[in-house]
């Protein structure tokens, strides 16, 4: 081989390793859920709205059997997400639909609303301030944003209803929770993880494994934008 | 081989030559830097010193710096001089043909050993004496500090992926925040809910792995008020590197306010706690926790 | 270097590497006897270090072991086949190659079928693997035994095998046993090899058994 | 028995029958027909899998089955190994048979590089190219970690996403660094050392290169299947709650223990038997000793490690309970079981760096290795005793508080040895008339980044300070100056000093200056600020930190991408030399004494046109009455003295 071709193929070879590189990191590694933006409306400054659904099964995508959320996006369709932004000092009005079963919390602790406004949460209407998982359909999920100092407990539906919802996306004909709360967003940009605590991540040891770890799952950002 | 003139003499006539030389250079570099180390950079050293344990630490932090400097001098001195000496003069000669010296050898030998053997003397008796130095001693901890009668009892269970603290002298309350009285002895009971975490209160020079079904005790003694950071020192998945908190350190009486004000507070949650006890088991086939097939 | 064809007398190179490898092999078994020793010696770590810390309670709750008459089985199979191959190999050495080889086969098959119990024992457990550590540890130690008792079984056919092939090789030379060809040294050492990986393992599988079957 | 003990010699048999040349590439087992079977084998293992494990609830629920993943995976590695005809041998031996061994070949063509090989210059080569393979891709890893902490808020990744990268940066580097030089030097020039034509086991060599090839990629795939999140340590139980990945990391570890073992082996066993005449013990080259060392380290340590992965892959997918609590086991037996493997390991990675800088400095400070027998004592000293350290790493744990001065003692014990390379090369360079040529440069630059991981090592060693380090960028910074900027350099080093000999290629001078100087300052002004960063209190694997580090954080970033960009430069470099421009070397380019030099370029076939016998020690630069190392052509008369 002359030395022209040689290095032809040598450029060749760097071209592709490059290619290769690059699409790795974007076609694997920089891919992401996508983000839902909570936009204050014109007429109510400093609070937002933002509506949620968490369901037993996702029901879609690569694993379709593990529990996850979908968020209302603004033209009112779900997306199964968990990142979501709200704009700096405002009050977050969260809407949630829980289709999920529930059961006991590894550390009794998290069943205590923390951190919304009046420590408080209404399930269907009523105001419920601490969930005893050990008791009635437990806790199906946490809301939970460290960062924040947010902590809510969702309550469970039965599981042995008979509308119970198998696969999402649900709708709420089927047996759920509404569940409302607010929580105020803070005076400073910040990109929020949020997580929960019930072991749903079924088939895994402590429950803790699979769509416990998975960001789009039940592992989310709250990004709190200017 | 043919030595340039400057190098003639016998062997230990040259080595003192070349030798006295680095070791003066050696010796004054290594003085002032010590010097400086001890008295200047050493009373500003990480971790401070909040607690006791965290004085015992920058002091060993202290003790090893300064006998490393003079280590690091001795080579990129003996380093700096050979490259600058014993190049190649353009000539492609050889070296002075040498296979080795007894008593160079000998006195290294001696002098590592010395060394290593100080070393963990003085790291045994840092261990030993202050208590297990703020490291997790396991469930059953062989050293304590001297005065157990007033000490405060605080449980950190860490959990995928947050610490929560409980309190088995205010009740066995359990709160997400750490706040700690001034001068006062205190025991961590480190347990984990999961896997395996590690609670690093930084400020405090405490460290101790939570291990699920493991009791790991740490000691340290508060003697500043202030704020410190907690961190989970163990990768424990997704979260890792959000696991961590911030407490404070406050007066005695700002303490006794704030623990009792909390347990108050928390008595309808502290009733759904399980009893208080050095480690929880919780029941892997409950809720979504089955892993089992059997 | 390439100039220096004269026909000066040089090292024999082929006595030199054949030699070497004879030595190669004596390492190469003794190695081999170091790794699967520290194998074993690992999950023997696991099961002491488990039984110490009994967590739980759940070392061992109800003192159950795999089947001992299997594993009795398995052990004496083993211990038979050392001694039947120790002294099959002894006889060879006098010269006697048949003799060998109806003991290597035999041995072989002894190993074999120790391979295949170890397998069967696992599918009649009278545990679950994750019902207590006893249990696991031994559900975790059955695949590698029987892994390594058929590798063991796979050694003594190979060199059976290949006895059966070589044997009339050596036949004018005074057989196998006595032959100095290189062929049958390397044979006999290949046979001293896999004799004390034989050795070796038969121990191991009496200390494995006493850990399995009387200290649980 | 797995150990192939035939000698075969293979005389007359040459490898394949007739018919076209495809055809007999595809007999003779090569990259293409092992992937083909391998990825069959892994169909077919996944689909028993599916049906042995399908309906376990475990299985249905998590909607993974580790059950099927790890079938799959030893199916496609047994048929990989089909493919490459690596089983011929011992299939035949089932009839008393033997395999051919193909003859070996003055010049080979590109292909039989990617052929399964029992020439052992072959496989140093693939090994070579291998390796760096590997530690690249490691290294774009780490830049990825890198570019997170960027930001101590702003998240580039996921945080699944960067775990699964630390974790896969970590496994990467520990696992393949450890055959970096034993695969490529050693291989190569082991026999060329000792003054032996062959290996031992050729089979055995040849197997053990071609286990890296499916531990590379089973360990990579762990990328697309959401990682495994417990890094490269795999504590239990967040290595039992993981995904699939966590079964690509147990296995692929486990694959490259196999070809550890096997390497080490064969190792053994050539350095032992096949010195030529008048090879003493004392004359060995030091790399050899390092090799000898290093492989008896393995042999009694990676056992360990294949107990640990086995019993993580057993509770993982046979659902045992041994590595946590409720059903009888405990965490700590992973921790221990890993540990007693995982310090000898990274001894693993530093003795044969040790040895490649002892082996390289006397030829450029052109004086004999000061104090050789303490050189070998201090390594045989090192691996000793690093199997009574590893507790070590469990300092902070709670388990056996009562052991903790003795594991202080040891671990402190081991600067002992450790210093004798101190000893060794500042003695080495005394009155030396250095020659600064690039390979002396690496190697200079391995004492000044060493002495750096070696004295913080004296810090991780000491119960208080490690109360305040372990876990923090500290220790982080700690061991990369230990493995990157020792062993790393060494093999940069070595790269640059046995081109001549691996290639018949001499690389240029001033690209090399370049590559060191700035792999040199880059290097430091990556991992130097780490240590202040872990010291304030930065715990590792964090993808969020505190916003007082960031500057710092950012500072290294920013140096380590220079690492990449200087790495970069060494690639296209080295490349574009091997390929394009190819500057031809001259026989003995460093006048070394070595006896691999001694053969002449490109290595003839057979190495030796006799069996060399050995006259004097390879160093006896400066030594007016030092003949040569060997007389390669000996009449019977110069072995009778000797031997």
């Amino acid at each position: 081989m002359s030395k022209g071709a040689r290095a032809g193929l040598v450029l060749v070879a760097f071209a592709a390793a490059i290619g290769l590189i690059l699409f790795g990191i974007f076609g694997y590694l920089r891919t992401s859920p996508p983000v839902v933006s909570a936009v204050p409306a014109a007429t109510q400054p400093n609070t937002v709205n933002v509506t949620m659904q968490v369901d037993g099964a996702v029901g879609v995508g690569p694993h379709p059997t593990w529990v996850g959320y979908w968020i209302q996006g603004a033209n009112g369709q779900y997306k199964q997400t968990t990142l979501f932004t709200v704009p700096v000092n405002t009050y977050v009005h969260v809407k949630l639909y829980e289709y999920d079963s529930g059961g006991a919390l590894r550390n009794p602790y998290w069943g205590k609303e923390i951190g919304t406004v009046g420590n408080a949460i209404t399930v269907n209407g009523q105001s419920v301030s601490l969930v005893n998982s050990y008791a009635g359909n437990g806790v199906a999920h946490n809301f939970d944003v460290p960062g924040l100092g947010v902590n809510v407990a969702l309550p469970g539906v039965n599981g042995e209803a008979k509308n119970f919802c198998e696969v999402g996306p649900c709708n709420p004909s089927e047996a759920h929770n509404l569940i409302e709360f607010t929580f105020y967003s803070g005076k400073t940009v910040h990109n929020y993880r949020w997580q929960c605590f019930i072991p749903c991540g079924l088939g895994y040891l402590n429950g803790n494994g699979g769509p416990m770890q998975s960001i789009g799952y039940m592992a989310g950002f709250v990004e709190v934008v200017k | 081989m043919a030595l340039k003139t400057e190098d003639s003499g016998s062997p230990a006539a040259i080595a003192r030559k070349h030798g006295s030389r680095i070791v003066a250079i050696w010796f004054i570099l290594s003085l002032i830097t010590d010097l400086v180390v001890w008295f200047v950079w050493g009373p500003h050293m990480p971790p401070g010193t909040m607690t006791t344990s965290a004085a015992g630490q920058q002091f060993d932090f202290k003790v090893l710096t300064v006998m490393s400097v003079p280590v690091l001098y001795m080579v990129w001195v003996y380093g700096a001089y050979v490259i600058v000496k014993f190049r190649d003069r353009g000539d492609h000669e050889d070296g002075y043909y040498m296979k080795g010296n007894r008593k160079t050898q000998a006195l290294w030998y001696a002098v590592t050993a010395v060394l290593v053997l100080t070393l963990a003397g003085f790291g045994t008796y840092e261990l030993v004496i202050p208590a297990g130095a703020g490291v997790g001693e396991g469930p059953s901890p062989i050293w304590k500090p001297a005065d157990t009668t007033h000490m405060l009892q605080v449980q950190v269970i860490a959990q995928q992926w947050r610490f929560t603290y409980r309190w088995p002298q205010f009740g066995g309350m359990e709160t997400t925040s750490l706040v700690l009285p001034v001068n006062t002895e205190i025991q961590f009971n480190v347990t984990s809910l999961d896997v395996i975490h590690d609670f690093w209160a930084y400020q405090l020079g405490v460290k101790a792995d939570a291990n699920p079904e493991v009791n790991n005790v740490a000691y340290t003694k508060t003697q500043q008020t202030g704020r410190f950071v907690v961190r989970c020192d163990e990768l424990c998945g997704i979260w890792h590197g959000a696991m961590y908190n911030y407490g404070k350190v406050v007066s005695q009486s700002a303490f006794y306010q704030w623990a009792t004000s909390m347990e108050t507070q928390n008595a309808p949650l502290t009733k759904l706690l399980p009893k208080y006890s050095s480690v929880y088991v919780p029941n892997d086939n409950v809720a979504g926790g089955q892993y089992f097939n059997g | 270097m390439a100039s220096n064809v004269d026909e000066r007398p040089v090292i024999d190179e082929e006595a030199y590497y054949h030699d070497a490898s004879l030595g190669a092999t004596w390492t190469a078994s003794r190695t081999a006897v170091a790794m699967v020793a520290t194998l074993y010696g690992g999950l023997a770590f696991a099961f002491f270090y488990l039984q110490s810390l009994n967590s739980n309670g759940q070392w061992n709750p109800n003192h159950m072991t795999a089947s001992t008459i299997i594993g009795t089985t398995i052990m004496v199979l083993i211990v038979a086949a050392a001694f039947v191959n120790y002294f099959g190999a002894r006889r060879l050495r006098r010269g006697l190659v048949v003799d060998w080889q109806v003991a290597g086969a035999f041995a072989a098959l002894f190993v074999i079928v120790a391979g295949g119990l170890q397998i069967w024992e696992l599918t009649r457990l009278p545990f679950q693997p994750s019902s207590f550590g006893y249990a696991s540890v031994f559900v975790a130690f059955g695949p590698v035994n029987a892994l390594a008792i058929l590798l063991t079984g796979y050694g003594l056919e190979t060199e059976v095998m290949k006895s059966v092939k070589i044997k009339k090789k050596a036949i004018a030379d005074g057989g196998l046993g006595l032959s100095s060809l290189p062929i049958a040294e390397q044979f006999r050492a290949n046979l001293d090899g896999i004799s004390f990986f034989l050795n070796s393992f038969a121990v191991i599988t009496v200390v494995f058994y006493v850990i399995f079957y009387v200290v649980a | 028995m797995a150990i192939d003990m035939s000698q075969s010699t293979g005389v007359g048999q040459s490898g394949g029958a007739g018919g076209s040349t495809a055809v007999r590439w595809f007999a003779r087992g090569n990259i293409v027909s092992a992937t083909i079977l391998g990825a069959g084998g892994w169909f077919f293992g996944h689909w028993w899998g599916n049906v042995i494990a399908g309906h376990y609830a475990s299985v249905q629920n998590s909607g993974t089955n580790d059950v099927s993943w790890l079938l799959g995976a030893i199916f496609a590695t047994v048929a990989w190994f089909i493919g490459l005809g690596a089983l011929n041998h011992p299939i035949a031996k089932l009839w008393g048979g033997e395999a051919p061994m193909p003859e070996k070949k003055d010049k080979y063509s590109l292909w039989e590089y990617f052929s399964y090989s029992t020439d052992h210059k072959v496989v140093g080569i693939q090994y070579l190219f291998a390796m760096l393979l590997y530690f690249f891709v490691g290294g774009l890893l780490a830049l990825g970690i890198r570019t997170e902490l960027l930001s101590p808020t702003y998240h580039i990744w996921g945080p699944d996403t960067y775990i699964e990268i630390v974790g896969e940066h970590g496994t990467m580097m520990m696992m393949m660094m450890t055959s970096v030089i034993m695969g490529p030097f050693g291989n190569f020039l082991i026999p060329l050392m000792i003054g032996s034509k062959r290996m031992a086991f050729p089979r055995l060599e040849a197997v053990s290169f071609w286990f890296t090839v499916p531990a590379f990629f089973f360990l990579l795939s762990a990328l697309w299947q959401g990682g495994f999140q417990s890094g490269w340590t795999g504590y239990a139980p967040l290595s039992i709650q993981g995904g699939v990945g966590q079964d690509a990391y147990l296995f692929s570890f486990s694959l490259m223990a196999m070809s550890m073992l096997a390497a080490s082996t064969n190792m053994v066993a050539t350095i032992i038997n096949f010195r030529a005449p008048g090879m003493r013990w004392s004359r060995l080259s030091i790399l050899t000793w390092g090799m000898i060392t290093t492989a008896f380290t393995m042999i009694l340590s990676v056992p360990v490690l294949i107990d640990g992965l086995y019993v993580m892959g057993m509770d993982r997918a046979a659902q045992t309970s041994m590595l946590y609590g409720q059903h009888g086991g405990s965490p700590f037996l992973w921790e221990n079981l890993f540990w007693f493997f995982g310090h000898p390991e990274v001894y693993l990675l530093a003795l044969p760096g040790f040895a490649m800088t002892t082996e390289i400095l006397p030829v450029f400070a052109r004086k004999p290795i000061f104090a050789f027998k303490t050189s070998v004592a201090g390594m045989i000293g090192v691996a000793t005793l690093s199997f009574f350290v590893w507790q070590h790493h469990l300092f902070a744990s709670g388990m056996n508080p009562d052991m903790r001065p003795l594991f202080m003692l040891s671990t402190e014990l081991i600067s002992i040895p450790t210093g004798f390379l101190y000893l060794v090369g500042m003695g080495t360079v005394w009155r030396g008339r250095l020659r600064f040529n690039v390979p002396m440069l690496f190697m200079l630059a391995v004492f000044f980044n060493f002495l750096w991981g070696g004295i913080t090592g004296v810090y991780n060693s000491d119960v208080p300070v490690d109360a305040l380090v372990h876990g923090s960028f500290f220790v982080m910074a700690h061991f990369h100056f230990t493995i990157m900027g020792q062993l790393m350099f060494a093999v940069f080093g070595a790269i640059y000093y046995y081109t001549p000999l691996l290639f018949g290629i001499k690389l240029s001078e001033k690209l090399g200056k370049i590559h060191f100087w700035t792999m040199f300052v880059f290097f430091n002004s990556t991992f130097l600020p780490l240590f202040i960063v872990g010291w304030l209190g930065q715990p590792r694997r964090v993808f969020e930190y505190a916003a007082r580090l960031q500057t710092l954080n950012q500072w290294v970033s920013i140096s380590a991408y220079g690492l990449g960009l200087s790495l970069a430069f060494f690639v296209v470099t080295f490349i574009w030399q091997l390929v394009v421009t190819r500057p031809k070397s001259e026989p003995n380019p460093w006048d070394s004494r070595g006896l691999e030099w001694q053969v002449g370029i490109p290595v003839p076939k057979d190495n030796f046109e006799r069996i060399p016998v050995i006259l004097s020690s390879p160093y006896e630069y400066g030594n007016p009455n030092a003949g040569p190392m060997a007389d390669l052509t000996p009449s019977i008369s110069s072995v009778g003295s000797d031997v």
